[in-house]
């Protein structure tokens, strides 16, 4: 069993460290919000106020201790108020994913039997009513924004101020049964339950006790030294495990603030007035910044854009040292501060990353240039590894021993092994207590002494002692002649070029390898404009010659790359085809965090895969897809496949 | 590039509407008021303080005062002068009728006189619009230096016409007369612009100021949601005209000294200051100031390098002045309607987002 | 207070008694008659339309309502009280406010700032208090900005909030002026063309505003409006007119029935 | 019949001869006004250009002579010939259209469709420049300027008219000038009238002001008529420049018909040809009289400065267009 402290008594549950945020750090911004033109500011003591009243509202709608109680709505106070109060009361709050359609959110609902929803606005209101039926359990719903609300029935509908406004008038009625409740937690209790959008299947309810969290919230806090100054964005789902973490975990631990934008669309703006000190974002965010950045620049004057581009090529050069601590010449030191002052500065500064003193990437790999970009420019940028299952945390990169092809190494109280197939394994304070409704697959997981398994194939370097991620274990497979089959690995590669946004590469048991391949529509859609390139379409676009061309410059360049390491050289891509439509959650091809459902995909394009290996040069498909607003539709097209030159075996064994 | 915005965000409507929303401007600005204050003062000398400073600071009085009027309101008037004029002869009635009268108050009053004067030839702006009105307060010019010129009592029946300024003394100080220091008179001008310019800014950014707006930017709508057309035009004129009242009468009191009305407020003064408010920029007070600095500095580097530099006759130098400002007004009125104002917001926008073009 | 006979409409609202009244309102420019002997009420809390073909005189009229014209003949009865011939700005205090056909925002102010225009008739602070700024003006100032932005974010516009209104595409300029409109909180909307020129995207959303409105606020809206099927959704009542004179009265159905409508609409003599 | 009656009609008859030439400036006004909404405040100076270059170019003056010396250190003022007044005029024409061409080109094509108190604003600054430019050009001292018409009181009518009166009066006193003027301003504005009433092109000038495409179908392009009305602005400018220049010498002072001609323009319309004749002759007459019957009596006179400016503004507060401008009818 883990030998690993207990947690003080007095902090082993949310409400508690609320109650101490709010004595300890009384006048402190503990949430923010963008809404009305500024930020709307909540202090710790106004916080426990308010959720406080929302718990006992809670009471007061007869809410017991066990209650499932779902969360859909985007980031906002409200919503991590709902939780805390729903575990104020001894109930377990069950965040979804506000923008899964109606079928999907019902499987939810339904899975964990809910008796209580707390959501946005009408939209998820009626979501809900249109599902209602198959929610016998369902009791009460709560909803933040009144508007156009005022025709519904309001038997079992509230305004959340509503059932606020309730509980602060019946306090002395119920302020007892709280406090009852409130002593009565342990660190055992659940303290949340969060559905993985499994890569396959149906999503699965992960439960978390308190101590899970806030142990592991304990650890990371510590390990980056997270303190009440701090202040985060929260903007990613609150259903991902992520968000918990940083945004209820950690901040109720450390009582740093945590700020909500004002909509998605403005996500951008509103990470530049706040200029968080610690942030998380997907590879993909990064991404999407350094090629908007660069885009941007493309309009300047040219003296502007060399100095730009001269300074940057410096930073590359001395950046990351000077971020490590390694030695540099003064010239460089000199150099690289007038750099900061004319681009490094202005340029974090406008992108609102300047004041970030922690940041974290992970769920997929990021591309080493990209990396290296923002951390040349004096971001400390980091990658960790971790999945639902473990809190999050499983192996991080501890300051200035941070590189793009490791994960870093195992994060405090987490004990990593590594399988003798290759499949990595860990045991630690946050591993989930249990499926929800699902013993055999928790069995499957986790076993006996708590070593969970990642499902991931990797393995530490002898040197550095750093984790390394090749691939899901499964998707490790043997190719047709025997030789390792690392499509992952592959792919990672792939979309390290600007122009792919999505790679799907093929081969299990096949003699060779073939890929699907989906265009970043900016990126490319750019250079087309720049080279003055029409075109209609998408799916017009990523049909045009020159633009097969460059993609398959990209395949030739990785094949190259595959071909040095000896296990993977079975991995190169013979035979290419790009998509005529992207990779989307609403389709299923992904899953809501973005991750390639690969069966799914493989069935639902087998015609263009029977295509890709049939030797033919071009093939006609009909895709049904989902628009925004669930209607759904079809459209077809005829794909070019394309050979990419390969590595011929003599020439490797000549060098 | 200067600028570092990140972090930066408002809890509260009191601060968003703040004057100076970004800190690097807020110190830029506090840094001015101290330069202003604690140290021009100890370096100014007689030549800077007539030749730039005390002209500079008058007429930037005068420059918010007509882009109150014509800027923020949109009545174009042509009568500065006159107004300027009424101001200057109002502190002489006063300072000889009530010697022992503070010279602030004289001067304040000399405003509201001016003001009252000023709503008198507003109110035909009631039923005259555009330059029918510019036109009409041309009327006001010529018949206010008239009236000095023709009316004895005006400059109480001195001979040459003239009217002076007698000394008159505040905390201890000469601000007026002959033996003045150029300190003082320097930081008396500069208590009254700094005041009215920040009264000037938030009349514009209260209720006040979006009435006059909407009645410059379309009067007919701005009655239908409920603007008063008399008494937004009127409250401009009135406010206008107090600024420009004391300036004319700093002017005269403290900057000339002596004065007669005609070459002292002739039209050509009415010009002068709706040319700082062209240049400068309409409808923005620190265009007021900028167009003040510009049409007084201007001609005083021409006159350095063509006399001083190139020993021309000073004659040509002015020519060169009338055809330059001429040829400026054109320019900015094709290039820049809201003159030096606009191009200082764009310039600033353009560090703000750097290194990024937009 | 006499008794006033309210109703109920299919989708639950009850409609109150009359707002505004006219009667036998006569309209001449000069030679030109532009509103004929019309009259017409418009009920609490109800969607009221005016409709017909180009120079039927509905501009006119709700100019007369807001007293930028005053009619030869005929009174016009603010909740059954005869109305004092007024200036315009002394009605908007009345509490009626509107929106125009070709747009008449405040072109070089900000969204925010033209919408703040339409709360003037709730500021009293006077000139004085704003001199000093600091205290009652500031107040006030915030007081009227918390409600501007509920309006703002009613409309969804906040992303355009400190942008100039000169800058703005057509449809949301529309949006902007309705705002300022809205920002009166008036007991009675004036709209005219709300939806002219706008794509049929823009059209719904702008219906769904003025839906939104009338039901979270109950305001009563007075709207004129050229696409018939618009008005048959969202009107409770309309008033039709052609060539100065009223031609039709009642729900959107009677309207669609009644003989004179058709004629003037499938268009018997002019366009 | 007593002295006074008859000098007062002497002095009517003056106010008439002054506001003849008044209406004649105030048409230069009107002209530009309708055929491109433009108020030309420039109108002034551009009579005391007029009238400049004329005197220079009549005694030889070398132009820029001041600034050519101040620069290259010479002494160069004249050429050394006079030319004919006949030639000289014509020049002056000539330097006056080439004026309205430099004009649309450079100024009036970047401003089209702006707002008419802009354009307003952008003549003041032309007349700044012209000022100056003039003065650099051909010097600021008052020049004379004599084109052959005889000066001082005409005996003739004196002789005619001193029956008329007592002992006390000695005829009416007329400046030969004055009739003059009177009589060439006169022909030149019914000439203009004329001119934009019965040709094509003075048809579409008063077409363009109310719809430029009525404009176009006559077959006369916007930028064309432009320069037209410039150049007829230009030439008015040189007979009034004339006029003034010969009797009170060439200087600066002369820019300020144009300020006498503002009123007219607000009491007539600015949009009216019979208004600006009309209102020329009332300011004309009102000023003169008010003068003598008011003014020197009881105001201690030079009225004329702002009288005709009263008068106008307490016209407009009444009506608003003035005498013969449409009706403006406010719509929303």
């Amino acid at each position: 069993m883990t030998t690993v402290a207990a947690l003080d008594s007095a902090l082993d549950s949310f409400p508690k460290l609320l109650v101490r945020n709010a004595t300890k750090f009384g006048n402190r911004p503990a949430y923010r919000e963008k809404e009305f033109g500024i930020w709307q500011s909540w202090t710790w003591a106004e916080a426990r106020e308010e959720v406080e009243a929302l718990a006992l509202g809670f009471l007061d709608l007869g809410m017991k201790q066990g209650d499932h109680v779902a969360i859909a709505g985007r980031n906002r106070p409200y919503f991590y108020w709902a939780m805390l109060a729903a575990q104020y009361v001894g109930a377990v709050p069950v965040p979804v994913y506000q923008d899964a359609v109606a079928e999907e959110m019902a499987y939810v609902l339904d899975h964990c039997s809910a008796k209580y929803a707390v959501v946005e606005d009408q939209e998820q209101v009626d979501k809900i009513l249109d599902v209602q039926d198959d929610l016998p359990n369902l009791k009460q719903v709560l909803y933040v924004d009144r508007r156009g609300m005022r025709k519904y029935d309001h038997t079992t509908l509230h305004a959340y101020d509503s059932v606020q406004e309730a509980g602060r008038v019946k306090r002395d009625e119920f302020q007892p049964e709280l406090d009852r409740r409130y002593a009565a937690a342990t660190p055992d209790d659940t303290c949340v339950m969060l559905y993985t959008s499994g890569t396959t299947g149906r999503p699965k309810g992960v439960v978390m006790s308190s101590y899970n969290m806030l142990k592991t919230a304990k650890n990371s806090a510590e390990f980056d030294k997270l303190s009440e100054r701090d202040s985060i964005l929260a903007y990613l789902p609150m259903a991902w495990v992520g968000d918990f973490i940083f945004s209820m975990a950690q901040a109720c631990w450390t009582g740093f603030t945590v700020n909500c934008p004002e909509s998605a669309e403005t996500m951008q703006h509103d990470l530049r007035e706040i200029g968080p000190t610690y942030f998380f974002a997907p590879p993909r965010f990064f991404e999407g910044l350094l090629t908007s950045v660069m885009i941007r620049m493309e309009d300047a004057g040219k003296i502007k854009r060399r100095m730009f581009h001269k300074y940057l090529e410096h930073a590359k050069r001395v950046g990351p040292d000077l971020l490590d601590g390694k030695p540099v010449s003064f010239g460089d030191k000199l150099k690289y501060q007038i750099g900061k002052y004319l681009v490094y500065g202005p340029l974090l500064n406008t992108l609102g990353l300047s004041k970030m003193r922690v940041g974290y990437t992970a769920g997929e790999a990021i591309g080493p240039e990209i990396f290296e970009f923002y951390r040349s420019l004096g971001i400390n940028l980091k990658q960790l590894y971790g999945q639902t299952e473990a809190c999050v945390y499983i192996t991080q990169q501890p300051d200035g021993e941070v590189r793009a092809d490791t994960v870093g190494v195992p994060s405090p109280d987490v004990e990593v092994r590594i399988s003798d197939n290759g499949e990595v394994f860990y045991r630690s304070p946050g591993v989930f207590q249990s499926y929800y409704k699902n013993p055999e697959s928790t069995a499957d997981t986790k076993d006996s002494e708590g070593w969970v398994a990642t499902g991931d194939a990797g393995f530490f370097e002898k040197d550095s002692g750093h984790l390394r991620i090749i691939d899901r274990a499964k998707d490790v497979g043997k190719m047709a002649d025997g030789s390792m089959f690392a499509p992952k690995y592959v792919e990672n590669k792939l979309k390290f070029f600007p122009n792919i946004l999505e790679a799907v590469v093929f081969g299990a048991g096949r003699d060779e390898c073939t890929a699907f391949i989906n265009i970043d529509l900016t990126a490319v859609g750019n250079w087309a404009e720049r080279n003055n390139i029409a075109y209609a379409s998408y799916q017009e676009l990523a049909g045009h010659p020159q633009v097969l061309d460059t993609i398959q410059k990209h395949l030739e360049e990785v094949n190259a790359s595959v071909a040095q390491d000896e296990m993977l050289f079975g991995c190169q891509v013979h035979r290419f085809l790009v998509l005529h439509k992207e990779l989307d959650a609403d389709d299923g091809e992904l899953t809501r965090t973005r991750k390639v459902r690969r069966k799914i995909i493989e069935e639902k394009f087998d015609v263009l895969l029977t295509g890709l290996y049939d030797g033919s040069d071009s093939v006609f498909v009909e895709t049904e897809v989902t628009y925004e607003d669930g209607r759904k539709g079809s459209i077809s097209a005829t794909l070019a496949i394309r050979n990419a030159a390969v590595q011929a075996r003599k020439i490797l064994e000549a060098a | 590039m200067l600028y570092r915005e990140a972090g930066v965000f408002k809890t509260s409507y009191a601060k968003d509407q703040e004057t100076f929303p970004i800190p690097f401007d807020k110190a830029g600005y506090f840094l001015a008021l101290i330069v202003a204050f604690g140290v021009i003062p100890f370096l100014v000398n007689d030549y800077w303080a007539n030749a730039i400073l005390l002209p500079f600071l008058i007429y930037a009085i005068a420059a918010i005062g007509l882009n109150i009027l014509t800027g923020y309101c949109g009545q174009v008037s042509l009568g500065s002068g006159g107004f300027m004029a009424v101001g200057a002869y109002a502190t002489y009635k006063l300072m000889t009728a009530f010697p022992d009268l503070n010279m602030i108050i004289v001067i304040l009053l000399a405003g509201l006189v001016t003001a009252f004067v000023g709503v008198l030839f507003g109110l035909p702006s009631l039923r005259i619009k555009g330059f029918y009105l510019a036109v009409a307060t041309l009327a006001a010019q010529f018949f206010l230096v008239w009236l000095f010129n023709k009316i004895p009592w005006f400059y109480n029946y001195s001979a040459s016409g003239q009217i002076s300024a007698p000394e008159r003394v505040v905390l201890g100080f000469e601000v007026t007369g002959a033996n003045a220091q150029p300190a003082v008179i320097y930081l008396f001008c500069l208590c009254f612009t700094v005041a009215l310019a920040w009264v000037a800014r938030n009349l514009t950014r209260s209720n006040t100021g979006r009435k006059w707006m909407a009645i410059r930017d379309m009067d007919i709508a701005a009655e239908i949601i409920g603007v008063n057309p008399l008494m937004a035009k009127l409250s401009a004129f009135a406010v206008s005209s107090f600024y420009i009242g004391v300036a004319g009468a700093l002017l005269f009191s403290v900057y000339l000294g002596a004065a007669e009305v005609g070459e002292a407020f002739g039209i050509q003064k009415s010009f002068l200051v709706l040319f700082m408010v062209i240049i400068g920029g309409l409808g923005s007070i620190f265009g007021s100031f900028a167009g003040a600095a510009f049409m007084v500095l201007f001609p005083v580097l021409l006159k350095n390098v063509m006399v001083g530099q190139l020993g021309w006759a000073t004659d040509i130098a002015a020519h060169f002045e009338f055809i330059i400002v001429g040829a400026l007004i054109i320019i900015f009125l094709i290039v820049e309607p809201h003159g030096l104002a606009a191009l200082w917001r764009i310039a600033k926008e353009k560090l703000r987002l750097w290194p990024f073009p937009h | 207070m006499n008794a006033v006979e309210t109703f109920t409409t299919p989708d639950g609202r009850t409609i109150g008694g009359p707002v505004m009244e006219m009667r036998n309102i006569t309209l001449r420019f000069g030679g030109v008659v532009a509103i004929k002997d019309i009259s017409f009420d418009i009920r609490e809390g109800e969607i009221r339309a005016i409709i017909g073909p180009n120079g039927a005189g509905k501009s006119s009229m709700l100019n007369v309502i807001n007293g930028f014209y005053h009619p030869q003949e005929g009174e016009v009865f603010d909740h059954g009280k005869k109305r004092a011939p007024m200036r315009p700005y002394q009605i908007a205090h009345q509490g009626i406010a509107r929106t125009f056909q070709n747009i008449a925002l405040f072109k070089g102010m900000s969204t925010l700032d033209n919408i703040m225009t339409g709360r003037l008739t709730h500021m009293k602070s006077g000139i004085l208090s704003h001199i000093l700024w600091k205290g009652k003006a500031e107040n006030e100032e915030v007081v009227n900005r918390e409600k501007v932005e509920r309006i703002i974010d009613f409309l969804e516009i906040q992303t355009i909030r400190k942008t100039p209104v000169g800058r703005l595409p057509y449809g949301l300029q529309k949006r902007v002026e309705l705002g300022r409109a809205l920002a009166a909180e008036p007991k009675l909307l004036l709209l005219d063309e709300p939806m002219a020129g706008m794509n049929v995207e823009e059209k719904e959303d702008m219906s769904r505003f003025i839906l939104d409105v009338n039901d979270e606020f109950g305001t009563t809206i007075a709207l004129i409006e050229h696409d018939m099927g618009v008005v048959m959704d969202i009107a409770d009542r309309v008033v039709v007119m052609d060539y100065g004179k009223k031609i039709g009265d009642g729900t959107p159905d009677e309207v669609r029935s009644n003989q004179d409508v058709i004629d003037a609409y499938l268009g018997v003599a002019h366009d | 019949m007593p002295a006074g009656f008859y000098f007062g009609i002497e002095v009517f008859l003056n106010g008439l001869m002054a506001g003849v030439m008044y209406s004649l400036v105030a048409l230069g006004f009107v002209l530009i006004f309708k055929a491109s909404g433009i108020f030309n405040y420039a109108q002034g100076v551009m009579a005391l250009f007029a009238a400049l270059t004329l005197v220079g170019l009549q005694n030889g003056q070398v132009p820029f002579a001041h600034l050519i010396n101040a620069i290259f250190g010479t002494e160069v003022h004249h050429f050394g010939w006079h030319l004919p007044v006949f030639f000289a005029i014509l020049l002056t024409l000539g330097v006056m259209v080439l004026f309205a061409f430099l004009v649309e080109k450079l100024i009036l094509k970047h401003l089209v469709n702006q707002e008419p108190i802009i354009l307003f604003m952008a003549c003041i600054g032309l007349a700044y420049f012209m000022e100056g430019f003039g003065d650099l050009m051909w010097g600021s001292e008052i020049k004379k300027l004599d084109v052959g018409i005889p000066q001082g009181g005409n005996f003739w009518i004196e002789e005619v008219t001193s029956g008329l009166g007592g002992d006390g009066f000695y005829g009416f006193y007329l400046d030969t000038l004055d009739i003059y003027a009177t009589v060439i301003a006169a022909l030149l504005v019914i000439s203009l009238v004329l001119f934009s009433q019965y040709t094509k092109t003075g048809r579409a000038l008063r077409a363009v002001a109310d719809d430029h495409q009525a404009a176009l179908s006559v077959g006369i392009s916007l930028r064309a008529i432009w320069v037209i009305v410039w150049t007829i602005a230009g030439f008015v400018a040189l007979v009034a420049g004339i006029m003034w220049g010969s009797k009170s010498g060439v200087q600066f002072s002369l820019s300020l018909i144009a300020l006498k001609a503002l009123p007219v323009l607000m009491l007539g319309g600015f949009t009216s040809i019979p208004g600006a004749i009309v209102g020329g002759l009332i300011i004309g007459v009102g000023e003169k009289m008010f003068e003598f019957l008011i003014g020197v009596p009881f105001l201690g006179g030079a009225t004329e400065n702002w009288f005709a400016y009263m008068l106008a503004l307490m016209f407009l507060v009444f009506r608003p267009q003035g005498l013969f401008g449409e009706k403006i009818i406010e719509r929303v």
